[in-house]
């Protein structure tokens, strides 16, 4: 039988994995994946959710966390481009002009 | 033959979520993230939410992550040798800090219970309504504000993608 | 069949104006390239100008519109009026900022324009969705104004890390928002109300409204949530952290107290205590940090910090008392700090290259009404009378005090006797010392006099007068409860 | 004329007014008549309220005239009001006449000094001050005139201020005049607590009743107001200012340091007789200092060469006498060895004064000798001054000091005894002085004594009237005659109540004529023991002194030094004070109070920097942080 | 209903803002007009505050010539002004003071002429507005406006080594206390406002209102951090050295003569009065830090070597009287406080003018630079003289009457402490003494003394005003104790009557909870045995 919980658990996971990627990884284009990574989870929490509570809000919910995303990822990608053109890095731990 | 499916599927999300996290190449987390994509999209199905499945599929897996790819390939990022990632002890301190959040959270997750069974998302159960058609009347009625937000949304990502990267200057 | 829903334009036509003025910008700058920054900003101020006009009726209303989405009652009318007025003056002080570098980034008042519709979507949501939808166009807005400036690695940097961090943030306000929904099967505001109020939800509610209080902690830099506060602020264009520093920071309090205490208020024996702790944390080391810096943008990113904590003690005071006290504080922060962050500009010049405290050395004999502005800024900071940043200051404690948090009043108070030296640093650089080499002149666009002689005005008018800006912001507040 | 009593203070006030605000253009003779007259009109007026007081009965004798309102303060009301009464009156017409002569003396004696207008202002200063202490009807007042002569003392000793010497003395007068002045106010406090006012009448009337006889209350005031008395008249402990003081001028030694402002001690013990009287510890207390003060102050005349320290410390010693007489009870004995002290004490500096004029400044005994043929004026004025002081009947000495031996006696043997040797002694050191400047061999260095010439008239003529008043000032009182000691008869209104408290501890029994003819014989006979040692050791025999010395060099030394007191003070007071003072500077002000503030400063900007490193820069500890911060929002939350 | 008379008060407090106003609009170039501009506004201002004088009633202990205007409506705040005996001459002072101060800056500021009269003009409205304030609210205002010029004259104006120390010193420790108060007059607006129903920041409705004992205690600490840290009591002295040091001689009068009073005043004014039980049970230790301050400041300042220094130690000295008279609350000692106020803002504004005037001339400030100055500056000598006798106390003269009253009024409630007190009157005498000794006597051992100019007639203006104070002070002091003794008197009972009715009050609140825990508490909350002061008053 797979309850709610079993999802909820798995998106806890996911959550959790992406939190990680955030925190450790250098590469800047992994992190933005890893951003997105948190996103699905909750993205799999709300279709849980909604399905469980039969309220169609979650799914909707959805739709627009994805545009929202997505425009996260545009614009962060934008920004990627743009440093690496300016220093030819795109390692966070280089990109550390600003500090103390 | 539901708990096959959701533990394959499930699998599947979390092991190459897992190398999304993991691997060195940039190329390699790209791909891993489009399985983990399906294998998302696999579980909205489960949840019988096939339009954000669709969604998942076409928009995630399909042109987000091809964005990604588009940038990989666009900087040669596979072939610029990023030095390894952070210390282990490093990595413990963190990793452990967000299983003690997961762990914390956890409590919440079982407390949790809606109701024993899942519900159908109309009132009556053999209506022949597709969640496409009731997500649709959502979307332009009740939701139609937010709706018309994204736009605005979506046009401040775009001209700030195409700003960001003007080569003008 | 889809029945055609209510649209209510009337109640989203600032913010409409805005997107309008926005387009316009767009669309004309990229057939005038010569003076499309100028031109831009008078688009700008006339549609802030008119949304400031067609936002009048708000504040008569008390109602809900698109299927109970958003609410359009006097709360959002004087949130929309303070965005105004940061968008206002922001572009002013923008111009002079865009055209030094000989760049002509239009684009970046059409993003302003964008921001500021987002936050007063934001500030007028009823629903959770919307404040996540108006949040996210003011968020990612301001990612790429922050990271506009081509020619600074700074500004680049400072764009990204706002980026990774806010989308980081997002993600577990979104996560938060998903609990909430689990346990109230809404995310509508008065639904997550009416089922708390039963006591339901138990442990998911709490960290639902946990994750959420981080979210909106970050986007106030709330301590331990702030770190890329200095960082972003230091980077971005300094106009706009200006801007970040109060319409970001007023919208997202603004949504702080109504989700809080709208939708959580059956919660605020528990969130109270969270935030009591925060608030000290925010006072205490957003000035202990403040005192070392040698940026003055970086100081004033501090001081931000600090002000979020003022702030958050006027919403543990909770209730008419202290959101009334936050809403007015808001009000003379805004000016204040707009003021501040426009001499920044100012002084930093071209490509920001006198942002140091040791810049501001002999402003006093250099630009004389500069360093006067600047200091009444800068006394208001400090929380000086008569200027509006003591009269926040006192209606924020005092309505602690009624709540009965002496405590947090006194840790309030010391540290903002300590936050006194670093803002007299500065003043002490502007009067006390001289130049190591003598500055050149400054170059004062007439929006920039603007600018600043309505932020000095301002600062000083509703310091002394406050009477009817304190009856509007406790009218505001009184839909909200 | 006893309406204008106010214009006797007044008039050097405003004498000090005219030469000190407009007097710069003046000539010098025009200043000196000036201020001179400002004291001189007084005098008279004095004299003609003094003739309209005696034509008054004895039990009204007492006159307090109003001015203004001073203070108003609750119930504190403290009046500009003079008091008339014989006690008063006998001091008003010492001041201004002794002063008055002393001005003119001064007139030719400053002559051609840089700030002969200063000195003439600071002199009618201090007249005026004088005079509000002897003249006022309250003890605030009489404060008031206590610390104003203070003052003056102060400003005149410094008056050559370009001496260093001259300026320490000055403020060493001052500071210590006010630590007797500290316990002079306490005195006042515990007065004002007890009787609610200050007025000499009231508090004098209601002291009977309001203080228990020999109770702790009016023992404390007592004291502490002698306390005061000991500061202003150079009493043990508190007399090392006045040798000091000979720094100034020496017009200033004789008005100031010989015939006034010492005496307002004696003054105020007097004035306060019947408090005084109440407290048999207090009068004790005074007879002993006093007595003590005399003998001590008399051995250090001894070894003294300066002519003025000389003269000094025999004004030390005969006030010890003033007190030891208002001591053993006998306060119109003080008041009339005051005055007889006033004539002769100012005629001996005065004549000092001469010498040195003379001498060209000169004040070492031991360079003077055989002056008494070029100085015949200065010479036998001194002479008077000497035998008087010495108490060589009839001079006006010999009756005061007999009077006060007697009382003594009385008393207490051990009293009598002490006032006898410090007689000796005064015998021996002034004829010693005497002869070491006017007779022997000349010792004069030849250069100085070329220019040896007699004073001018302004100086000389001054010199006489005091003789003739050292000569004669003592026959108002004449003893054993009834009826005869008019002085004591004008006096005895003021001191009845204290004599009537007195007498009733224990019955006056009335001394026999022979002993009292014994006495005056013995006292005689001591003064010419005095002389003829001096006699013997200064002219018979000039090596004698080495010799002796030479015996008993330890104690001379001692003497010598005058005990080491200032440098016992210095350590004990001075420089301890100074130390920790400066200690509390550097190590509690600034290391302590400074150091804690400082410190929080430091603290503060330290953890600011601390907080600094916290920021890293780098986006995963950014986002590291925001997971701390929900830990513990979290589990606040699930775990609370 | 409130009898609103001509506004005498704003007039004369905001005058000098008018004057600052026309400064700003002129030539920076045209000093000697600007500094005529000046120079008229304060006298003008003094002018107005002598009509205010003629219209004071000096019989009535009632706030006079009052004004009253709601400011912030929302939250009872009024623009509400009078005056009473007591803080008429603490403004009589200010204005005197006023044009004083500008003649004095004449010659000596050169740089930036503009912003230091506008400084000082600023200044000015700032301290008379807390002495004519009766809105707490009002009152704090202007207690931290004065906190800006103050600061700038420090460090703008100040002695360049270190101004920029003395300043922020000066500033944080003010600060921190004030704020502090703050958080008093909050607390006690809420709770005045709670249980009367009416919330206002009107001090007299406040004076009314019964604090319990334990908010007492508290929100008098807090107040008293405040004030004392002004005045300024050891230990809380150590800013006052240094402000006094670096600033420029004008900053330095201002600051003796009238900010120091600031603190005192509101002792008498604010502290006192709301916290009357807190206070008299606090009396005790108040006199205890008060005789150490004379002592201690008597000591320290013997042993310093910079003029400036000493007579800043001075100042602590004699605060420490006017804080001993204060706090005795007999007649004598308050009135007597109120006039050394007076005294001591004319005798150590006078001493600072004095030093400003050698410094202005030698440029140092060193007690062994100088020495002789007697023999070269006659005239000057005089008026140092005189200055330096009346900061010692001499009879006759100002000192005296505000140092005898409040030892008496001490004495009669702490003998023991006017005992110690009146030994500080021997070290003033010692301190003050010795550096007068040692600038102005002996030999003119400086070459660079030997050609300084005695006063210019400027200088004498400067100072003869206050020289006849002193001297007016000294020999009538009823023009200026006669007026403030209704005033006076009134604080008296007025403590007394508001400090018994809440210990009744808290006494049958007592017996009505009849629980013997709360009692408990209720007695420990401060030690009893401190109340003697206040039962010996009861028993006079």
């Amino acid at each position: 039988m797979i309850t709610l919980q079993h999802y909820l658990v798995l998106s806890a996971i996911l959550f959790t994995l992406g939190a990680v990627g955030v925190m450790f990884r250098r590469n800047l284009i992994v992190i933005l994946m890893s951003l997105e990574l948190m996103l699905n989870a909750v993205n799999l929490t709300f279709i849980a959710f909604s399905r469980y509570l039969g309220s169609v809000e979650g799914q909707v919910f959805v739709l627009f966390t994805m545009v929202v995303a997505a425009a996260e990822v545009a614009v962060g990608l934008a920004i990627a481009v743009a440093i690496f053109r300016q220093r030819g890095t795109i390692n966070i731990n280089d990109i550390n002009l600003m500090k103390w | 033959m539901k708990e096959v499916i959701f533990y394959a599927l499930g699998a599947i999300t979390l092991v190459s979520a897992f190398l999304v996290i993991f691997l060195r190449r940039p190329i390699h987390n790209v791909l891993f993230m489009i399985t983990t994509m399906i294998g998302l999209a696999g579980l909205f199905l489960t949840l019988q939410a096939e339009f954000v499945a669709m969604v998942q599929l076409i928009v995630y897996a399909g042109a987000v992550m091809v964005l990604f790819l588009f940038v990989v390939t666009l900087l040669n990022l596979d072939e610029i040798q990023l030095p390894p990632d952070s210390s282990t002890i490093r990595w413990w301190v963190g990793a452990g800090f967000a299983i003690a959040v997961a762990i914390l959270i956890f409590p919440a997750l079982v407390a949790f219970l809606p109701g024993a069974e899942p519900k159908s998302l109309t009132a009556d159960p053999t209506a022949t309504v597709s969640n496409t058609a009731i997500i649709a009347k959502e979307l332009f009625t009740t939701y139609l504000l937010p709706f018309e937000i994204a736009s605005v949304l979506l046009l401040a990502a775009i001209i700030g993608s195409v700003v960001l990267v003007k080569k003008k200057y | 069949m889809i029945p055609i829903p209510e649209v209510d334009l009337g109640g989203i036509l600032p913010a409409l104006v805005l997107c309008v003025g926005g387009l316009i910008v767009m669309v004309a700058g990229s057939f005038i390239p010569k003076r499309a920054v100028a031109f831009s900003a008078i688009v700008s101020l006339v549609a802030v100008l008119v949304a400031f006009a067609v936002n009048s009726p708000l504040r008569m209303m008390n109602r809900q519109a698109f299927s109970g989405l958003i609410s359009l009652d006097p709360y959002s009318w004087f949130c929309n009026v303070l965005l105004l007025i940061a968008a206002g003056i922001t572009v002013l002080t923008s111009v002079r900022y865009l055209t030094d570098d000989g760049q002509e980034l239009y684009e970046y008042f059409a993003l302003l324009l964008f921001a500021t519709a987002g936050m007063m979507f934001m500030v007028s949501a009823n629903h959770i969705l919307v404040i996540f939808i108006g949040l996210e166009t003011l968020s990612i807005s301001v990612y790429v104004l922050a990271g506009l400036m081509p020619t600074s690695p700074k500004s680049r940097e400072a764009g990204l890390k706002y980026l990774i961090l806010g989308g980081f943030s997002s993600a577990i306000f979104l996560y938060g928002a998903a609990f909430l929904y689990g346990v109230a099967g809404s995310l509508s505001l008065p639904a997550i109300a009416k089922v708390l109020q039963t006591g339901a939800g138990g442990k998911t509610a709490l960290v639902g409204m946990g994750l959420l209080l981080v979210g909106f902690s970050f986007k106030v830099a709330a301590v331990p949530f702030h770190m890329w506060t200095p960082d972003v602020y230091e980077g971005a264009p300094t106009p706009l952290t200006g801007y970040m520093s109060v319409a970001v920071k007023a919208a997202a309090f603004a949504v702080f107290v109504r989700v809080f205490f709208a939708a959580l208020g059956p919660l605020q024996v528990d969130w109270t205590q969270i935030l009591w702790v925060l608030a000290v944390l925010t006072m205490v080391l957003g000035n202990v940090a403040a005192l070392v810096q040698n940026n003055i943008k970086r100081m004033l990113a501090y001081s931000s910090i600090a002000h979020a904590g003022y702030l958050i003690v006027g919403m543990v005071a909770g209730k008419e008392a202290g959101t009334s006290a936050m809403l007015y504080y808001l009000l003379a922060y805004t000016f204040t700090n707009l003021g501040a962050f426009g001499v920044v500009a100012l002084v930093g010049r071209k490509g920001e290259a006198n942002v140091m405290l040791d810049d501001y050395r002999g402003l006093a004999a250099s630009n004389p009404v500069l360093a006067l502005a600047m200091s009444i800024f800068l006394f208001s900071l400090a929380g000086i009378p008569p200027t509006a940043g003591f009269m926040g200051k006192f209606t924020i404690f005092y309505a602690a005090v009624k709540a009965g948090y002496i405590w947090l009043v006194i840790i309030g108070v010391l540290t903002s006797a300590v936050s006194v030296f670093y803002y007299f640093r500065v003043v002490m650089k502007m009067y006390m010392e001289v130049p190591e080499k003598t500055p050149a002149a400054l170059q004062f666009g007439p929006a920039m006099i603007l600018a600043l002689g309505i932020a000095a005005v301002g600062v000083m008018y509703i310091g002394i007068f406050p009477t009817t800006y304190l009856d509007l912001a406790t009218e505001s507040v009184k839909t909200l409860f | 004329m006893i309406d204008l009593v106010w214009l006797i203070p007044c008039l050097p006030l405003v004498g000090f007014l005219i030469n000190g605000l407009i007097g710069r253009r003046f000539s010098e003779k025009t200043i000196g008549w000036i201020a001179a007259a400002a004291i001189g009109i007084p005098f008279l007026i004095a004299l003609s309220i003094f003739s309209e007081l005696i034509r008054m009965a004895p039990a009204s004798r007492s006159v307090q005239k109003i001015v203004f309102t001073w203070i108003l303060s609750g119930d504190l009301n403290v009046p500009f009001g003079l008091l008339v009464d014989p006690l008063s009156m006998v001091m008003m017409l010492v001041v201004t006449g002794v002063g008055f002569l002393i001005h003119v003396y001064s007139i030719g004696y400053m002559h051609g000094e840089l700030g002969f207008r200063r000195f003439f202002c600071y002199l009618n200063l201090f007249v005026f001050n004088m005079l509000v202490l002897v003249s006022a009807n309250n003890f605030l007042l009489m404060f008031v005139g206590w610390e104003g002569v203070g003052l003056c003392s102060y400003l005149l000793i410094g008056y050559y201020y370009e001496k260093q010497s001259a300026a320490d003395a000055g403020k060493k007068a001052f500071v210590v005049n006010r630590v007797g002045d500290f316990g002079f106010l306490l005195g006042m406090f515990l007065i004002f607590v007890t009787f609610g006012t200050f007025s000499y009448t009231d508090v004098f009337a209601a002291a009977g009743e309001k203080l228990a006889q020999g109770g702790l209350m009016v023992t404390m005031i007592t004291l502490l107001l002698f306390l005061g008395a000991t500061g202003k008249s150079a009493q043990i402990p508190l007399y090392t200012w006045l040798p000091d003081a000979m720094e100034g001028p020496t017009p200033v030694s004789a008005l100031i340091h010989a015939a006034t402002m010492v005496t307002a001690g004696v003054y105020m013990v007097a004035r306060c007789s019947v408090l005084f009287a109440l407290a048999p510890i207090s009068l004790t207390t005074v007879a002993v200092v006093g007595g003590a003060t005399a003998f001590y102050a008399a051995t250090m005349g001894v070894t003294q060469y300066d002519i003025k320290r000389v003269l000094a410390y025999s004004t030390i010693s005969q006030l010890g006498y003033m007190f030891l007489a208002c001591g053993v009870g006998a306060f119109a004995s003080g008041i009339f060895h005051l005055m007889t002290h006033a004539f002769f004490k100012g005629l001996l500096f005065l004549a000092a004064g001469s010498v040195m004029h003379a001498m060209s400044g000169e004040l070492d005994m031991r360079k003077m000798g055989a002056l008494r043929k070029k100085l015949p004026y200065t010479h036998w004025t001194y002479l008077f001054g000497t035998l008087a002081i010495a108490g060589i009947f009839p001079f006006a000495g010999f009756f005061s000091k007999d009077e006060i031996l007697f009382y003594s006696l009385q008393r207490n043997l051990g009293f009598w005894l002490i006032g006898a040797v410090a007689a000796v002694i005064t015998s021996f050191y002034m004829f010693r002085s005497l002869f070491m400047t006017f007779y022997g061999e000349s010792r004069v260095d030849p250069e100085t004594a070329h220019h040896v010439h007699e004073s001018p008239p302004y100086i000389t003529v001054p010199l006489v009237i005091l003789a003739f008043l050292s000569l004669v000032g003592g026959w108002i009182g004449l003893p054993i005659l009834p009826g005869a000691h008019v002085f004591t008869a004008f006096l005895d209104p003021v001191f009845a109540p204290a004599k009537h408290i007195l007498d009733a501890g224990h019955h006056a029994d009335h001394p026999s004529v022979v002993l009292e003819l014994a006495l005056m014989a013995l006292s005689l006979g001591i003064a010419i023991v005095g002389l003829l040692g001096a006699r013997w050791a200064y002219l018979t025999d000039p090596s004698l002194p080495g010799r002796v010395i030479a015996q008993i060099r330890g104690l001379h030394t001692l003497v010598y030094n005058k005990y080491w007191m200032d440098e016992i003070y210095d350590f004990l007071f001075v420089n301890s004070i100074v130390s920790l003072s400066r200690f509390l500077w550097k190590r509690f002000d600034e290391g302590v109070i400074d150091g804690i503030v400082n410190g929080a400063a430091s603290v503060m900007r330290g953890s600011g920097s601390l907080l600094r490193l916290v920021q890293t820069g780098l986006i995963k500890d950014y986002a590291l942080s925001i997971l701390v911060g929900v830990l513990a929002v979290i589990g606040y939350l699930v775990l609370r | 209903m409130e009898n609103v008379s001509f506004p005498y008060l704003s007039l004369v407090t905001f005058a000098p803002l008018v004057g600052a106003a026309i400064l700003l609009f002129m030539n920076r170039e045209n000093q000697t007009a600007m500094r005529w501009v000046a120079l008229i506004t304060m006298l003008a201002d003094l002018a107005i505050s002598l009509f205010a004088y003629a219209a004071f009633d000096s019989t009535s202990a009632t706030m006079q010539l009052r004004e009253s205007h709601v400011w912030v409506r929302e939250w009872g705040i009024s623009y509400k002004m009078g005056i009473d005996g007591i803080s008429l001459f603490l403004i009589l002072l200010t204005t005197l003071l006023g044009p004083i101060v500008i003649l004095a800056s004449w010659e000596d500021i050169r740089l930036r002429v503009k912003e230091f009269l506008v400084c000082l003009l600023v200044l000015q409205t700032g301290m008379i507005g807390v002495f004519v304030a009766l809105d707490v609210f009002l009152f704090y205002v202007f207690w931290e406006v004065m906190l800006i010029p103050m600061y700038l004259l420090i460090g703008v104006w100040g002695n360049p080594a270190r101004k920029l120390y003395a300043a922020i010193k000066f500033v944080l420790y003010t600060i921190v206390g004030s704020l502090l108060m703050l958080v008093a007059i909050l607390t006690l607006y809420y709770m005045a406002g709670n249980a009367t129903g009416t919330y206002t920041f009107d001090l007299l409705k406040l004076y009314e209102f019964p604090v319990p004992l334990q908010a007492q205690f508290w929100m008098f600490l807090a107040f008293f951090l405040a004030f004392a840290i002004k005045v300024p009591m050891f230990p809380f002295h150590t800013w006052l050295p240094d402000a006094h040091t670096e600033a420029p001689t004008v900053g330095s009068v201002v600051l003796a003569a009238v900010l120091l009073k600031m603190g005192t005043y509101g002792f008498v004014r604010y502290a006192i009065p709301l916290f009357p039980n807190a206070a008299v049970d606090a009396a005790w230790w108040v006199c205890l830090l008060a005789v150490i301050g004379i002592i201690y400041g008597a000591w320290v300042a013997m042993v310093q070597d910079d003029v400036k220094r000493l007579v800043a130690f001075s100042s602590v000295s004699h605060l420490g009287f006017v804080m001993l008279g204060m706090f005795a609350f007999t007649t004598q000692g308050v009135q007597g406080s109120i006039l050394q106020m007076i005294n001591h803002g004319l005798s150590t504004g006078a001493l600072f003018l004095i030093v400003g005037m050698i410094y202005e001339r030698r440029h140092t400030r060193l007690i062994s630079e100088f020495g002789g100055l007697s023999k070269v500056m006659p005239l000057f000598a005089i008026f140092f003289m005189i200055v330096t006798l009346s900061s010692i106390g001499l009879p006759g003269l100002n000192g005296f009457i505000g140092e005898f009253l409040i030892l008496l009024g001490a004495f009669r409630v702490y003998p023991w402490y006017a005992v110690i007190a009146a030994s500080g009157v021997i070290f003033a005498a010692v301190y003050m003494l010795w550096m007068f000794q040692r600038v102005m006597f002996g030999q003119v051992t400086n070459a660079k003394n030997l050609g300084l100019k005695d006063m210019s007639s400027r200088e004498v203006a400067v100072l003869l005003p206050i020289v006849v104070f002193i001297v007016w002070i000294g020999v009538y002091p009823n023009t200026f104790l006669q007026p403030m003794e209704p005033a006076v008197k009134n604080f008296i009972r007025q403590v007394e009557t508001k400090r018994t009715a809440i210990l009744s009050l808290e006494k049958a609140k007592k017996e009505a909870v009849a629980d013997p825990a709360s009692s408990v508490k209720l007695t420990a909350s401060w030690p009893t045995s401190r109340q003697s002061g206040g039962e010996k008053q009861e028993a006079r």
